[in-house]
């Protein structure tokens, strides 16, 4: 059947619909209460990066090699190595900020950080009353542990974490190898040196 | 209300003034039109001070109101048309520009 | 006046006549400048939560419990706001036209009754008064367009006045059928020749023919005239930024919005007076209970057809200019026309059932013609050469 | 009701004062409109409330709104006189001539005994029954011509209007 002003009467019943179904059925409403509920972000979604620590916070994965700080393409990445008082490098940042007004999320670093240091945060509450200084994350922003690594993207985490257990073991082996190979040279064996 | 009907005849006449005044002084078209508007109106308001002093019993003071301002409504869609239709032509408004009729 | 007068003086003997006319005089002027912006803050949220959720989203509903403080945070917000000015606009016409808005808006409740002889002021002429003051909203809109020096406000006060001269030719139509049916201009009147009937509703203008076109056609002039969805062209964002408010911020941008939704809220008023029975209803009339029912009967009906506007508002989209032009005069102005003959039809034809019959047979042919003639062209299917 | 009338005079003086003597063509308008709605006021006050609607409805909101329109349309806002002509040969004949005018109308006006006439009372009350009953009965031939009158204004207008855009093209 078609009459005149039949497409707008049909609107009407739909939005009607709507407005009805909105109240009953709560499944229509999409949009999310945002600080009392939230949405369960993606696995691989990303927003900053930050600095993964094992043990520590003391001891981050980072050795303040600074290729991420060279590839970044924004140029928001700023480390200073840490130094003894003999000047002697440390392997361990002393200054590490990225400035995440200035970071476009593009995950270049965790790709070039051959220490599996690096990694993308999801943590999407990251607004400040500030503009300058406050969006500056400072080395301490930014250590986050290995534990919290694992809880955010756990297949990710678990593959790192594989890889690097795969890597240390094989860096043992190949110790334990050499070793045996020096042990074997000497013919003196250190029975237990390598654990 | 006591007014005697003479204020308000005398308010249409300074009306009456105030619109042949600017009808004759200003130079833009628009405006002329405008004076002869408040013509108009100075007059209709005679008229019903007319009727609500002496003729109240027939409402045809009213009537004479109500035609005089249909018939100021007319004049002025024509006049404005005129305007338009001069402005398309002079690129002015100005009615002392208008000088080919002159003799 | 005279009836709350009346209700004055009985109730309060001993209180001197002169105060009690003081208090006759304020009360009805209280109760507009309280209840209809109270009502208008209330329709903010309202819309808002609506509108909210036909598009399946909740409203507002952080300030306070469901959101109820709303209305109060944007007043408190656009208060504290700055007003900005124009370094070339015309500073005078620019104040002064947010505070002409407001009026004509207000001007239109004093003839709009609430209950059986509450009305600010019953003039002879309260259908005319009503339609003449809601066309002087057009010379502030204009004023305001104009006095911004903005092109986008012109432009947008330009369509405002010629959408708004238009739309009233067939609204001020669509009344002339009611005036002619009721015999008088005055509200009241009006109303009390709706009442009667089956439950009081039975006689009301909108259950005849011609009052359901003349419903539809008000109800379209109302919207158009108050620029509300679908008619807002005058402030249509995507063309216009803002239409004439584009230069107004602050507190003139809330007069703005406040006089828009009074004007609407008038043009609401005034078609529930007149094809709605305005206060008539199951229980109401005279006496303080008739009185109070009668009171909550407006108000619901008033509320009804505020939330029509929301829906309506929800749901089509904008009209194009010469869509809007050609439906003004080459529909609503036939029908209205038409729909007068219909009134002459149904005072002068005698048997009720042959009256009804003629009356909606004539009306249903010309609304038929009137479709068929301004159908838009058929549109083919498109052809694409690069698809 | 005295004091109504001076100040709504008052309003209206001014109105036609400013309209016919500002420079800018916009405020001129605006100045006619407080001139028309004064004019409206006087209506009501003199009880013929039917009139002063329809000055309102039809001045307001018709006339004043063509008459802006057509400033839009000839986009030339600001006028062209400018201070010295405004004080000029023309402006003084064209006063003197009003003034001249007014003075005449009020001494005719105040010679009569007509002018100190009180109006007639409460009962002088207009009735829109009775105007709309003369409209159809002993006026119905002017009424008519009234509205064939305005028809033809109409058409005359548009084709005024309209004849130079289809020259242009």
């Amino acid at each position: 059947m078609n009459y005149p002003g039949k497409g707008l009467v049909e609107g009407l019943a739909i939005t009607a619909r709507n407005f009805v179904g909105s109240y009953f059925y709560k499944d229509r409403l999409t949009t999310v209460q945002y600080p009392e509920e939230r949405v369960q972000t993606p696995e691989n979604s990303r927003t900053f990066p930050f600095l993964v620590f094992d043990e520590s916070p003391d001891k981050p994965r980072c050795t303040a090699c600074k290729i991420c700080e060279v590839e970044c393409p924004p140029k928001c990445i700023y480390i200073v190595m840490d130094r003894d008082d003999k000047g002697k490098p440390l392997q361990r940042p002393k200054v590490f900020d990225i400035d995440i007004s200035v970071c476009m999320q593009c995950q270049i670093c965790v790709e070039v950080c051959p220490f599996e240091s690096i990694k993308m945060d999801n943590d999407y509450e990251k607004s400040r009353y500030g503009r300058f200084n406050d969006l500056v994350q400072r080395l301490p922003d930014l250590l986050k542990s290995n534990a919290y690594y694992n809880k955010i993207k756990p297949a990710e985490a678990a593959e790192v974490d594989a890889k690097l257990k795969a890597e240390a073991e094989a860096k043992a082996a190949k110790k334990a190898a050499a070793a045996a190979a020096a042990a074997k040279a000497t013919a003196v064996p250190p029975a237990g040196s390598v654990t | 209300m006591n007014i005697p009907l003479g204020h308000y005849l005398i308010l249409a006449a300074i009306l009456f003034a105030i619109g042949l005044a600017g009808a004759l002084t200003r130079k833009n078209a628009i405006i002329v039109l405008m004076g002869i508007e408040v013509m108009f109106n100075s007059a209709i308001l005679n008229l019903v001070a007319f009727w609500q002093y002496k003729y109240f019993a027939v409402p045809t003071a009213q009537l004479f109101a109500i035609f005089a301002i249909a018939v100021a409504a007319a004049e002025s869609a024509v006049g404005l048309a005129l305007v338009i239709a001069v402005y398309r032509h002079y690129k002015s408004v100005d009615v002392d520009e208008m000088k080919e009729l002159k003799g | 006046m005279e009836t709350i007068y009346q209700i004055l003086h009985t109730t309060f003997a001993n209180v001197p006549a002169w105060a009690v006319q003081i208090a006759a005089f304020l009360i009805p002027i209280a109760f507009i400048f309280g209840v209809y912006p109270a009502i208008f803050a209330l329709t903010t949220l309202v819309e808002r939560k609506a509108l909210g959720r036909i598009q399946n989203r909740y409203g507002p509903n952080r300030v306070g419990i469901f959101g109820i403080l709303q209305p109060l945070a944007d007043g408190l917000k656009i208060l504290l706001k700055e007003d900005i000015v124009p370094r070339v606009a015309d500073k005078f016409t620019h104040f002064l036209a947010p505070v002409l808005i407001v009026i004509p808006g207000l001007l239109v409740y004093l003839v709009v009754p609430v209950a059986p002889g509450m009305v600010a002021v019953d003039l002879k002429i309260g259908v005319l008064f009503a339609l003449a003051v809601g066309t002087m909203s057009v010379i502030a809109l204009f004023m305001a367009g104009w006095a911004s020096r903005n092109k986008f406000s012109v432009l947008g006060a330009v369509r405002a006045v010629a959408q708004v001269v238009s739309y009233e030719v067939p609204t001020v139509m669509a009344g002339v059928a009611v005036i002619m049916a009721a015999g008088t201009l005055s509200t009241l009147t009006i109303v009390q020749r709706q009442g009667g009937g089956l439950l009081n509703i039975s006689n009301w203008y909108v259950f005849r023919p011609w009052g359901l076109v003349g419903f539809a056609l008000f109800i379209i002039g109302g919207l158009a005239e108050s620029a509300r969805c679908p008619f807002d062209l005058p402030e249509a964002e995507s063309e216009l930024i803002g239409g004439y408010h584009t230069e107004y911020s602050g507190f003139k941008f809330a007069l703005f919005q406040m006089g828009e939704y009074l004007a609407g809220m008038a043009m609401a008023g005034v078609t529930v007076t007149l094809f709605l029975g305005g206060y008539m209803g199951p229980g109401s009339g005279p006496g303080l209970a008739g009185g109070l029912i009668s009171m909550l009967w407006f108000f619901v009906k008033l509320a009804g057809m505020i939330g029509l506007n929301i829906w309506i508002r929800g749901t089509w989209p904008r009209l194009r200019v010469d869509q809007l032009m050609g439906f003004a005069w080459k529909v609503l102005l036939p029908l209205a026309l038409v729909n007068i003959v219909a009134v002459g039809f149904w005072h002068f034809l005698t048997p009720r059932p042959l009256a009804w019959i003629i009356t909606t047979g004539w009306l249903v042919i010309w609304f038929l013609v009137l479709t068929k003639c301004n159908a838009s062209a058929k549109l083919e299917k498109r052809e694409y050469r690069y698809v | 009701m005295n004091l109504a009338f001076w100040i709504i005079s008052a309003v209206t003086v001014l109105g036609a004062l400013l309209a016919v003597s500002l420079r800018n063509l916009v405020h001129c308008v605006l100045a006619l409109i407080l001139f028309f709605i004064g004019i409206a006021a006087h209506y009501f006050l003199l009880r013929a409330d039917f009139l002063g609607t329809v000055q309102i409805l039809i001045y307001v909101g018709a006339v004043a709104v063509l008459i802006l329109f057509a400033i839009m349309l000839t986009h030339n806002v600001t006028g062209t006189d400018g201070p010295r002509e405004i004080l000029g040969v023309k402006w003084w004949s064209g006063a003197v001539i009003a003034a001249a005018l007014a003075i005449l109308l009020k001494k005719a006006i105040l010679s009569d005994p007509l002018a100190m006439v009180l109006p007639a009372g409460d009962k002088a009350q207009s009735s829109v029954a009775e105007i709309g009953r003369a409209l159809v009965a002993n006026w119905v031939v002017p009424l008519e011509a009234i509205a064939i009158l305005l028809t033809a204004a109409l058409i005359g207008a548009v084709v005024i209007a309209l004849e130079e855009i289809q020259k242009s093209r």
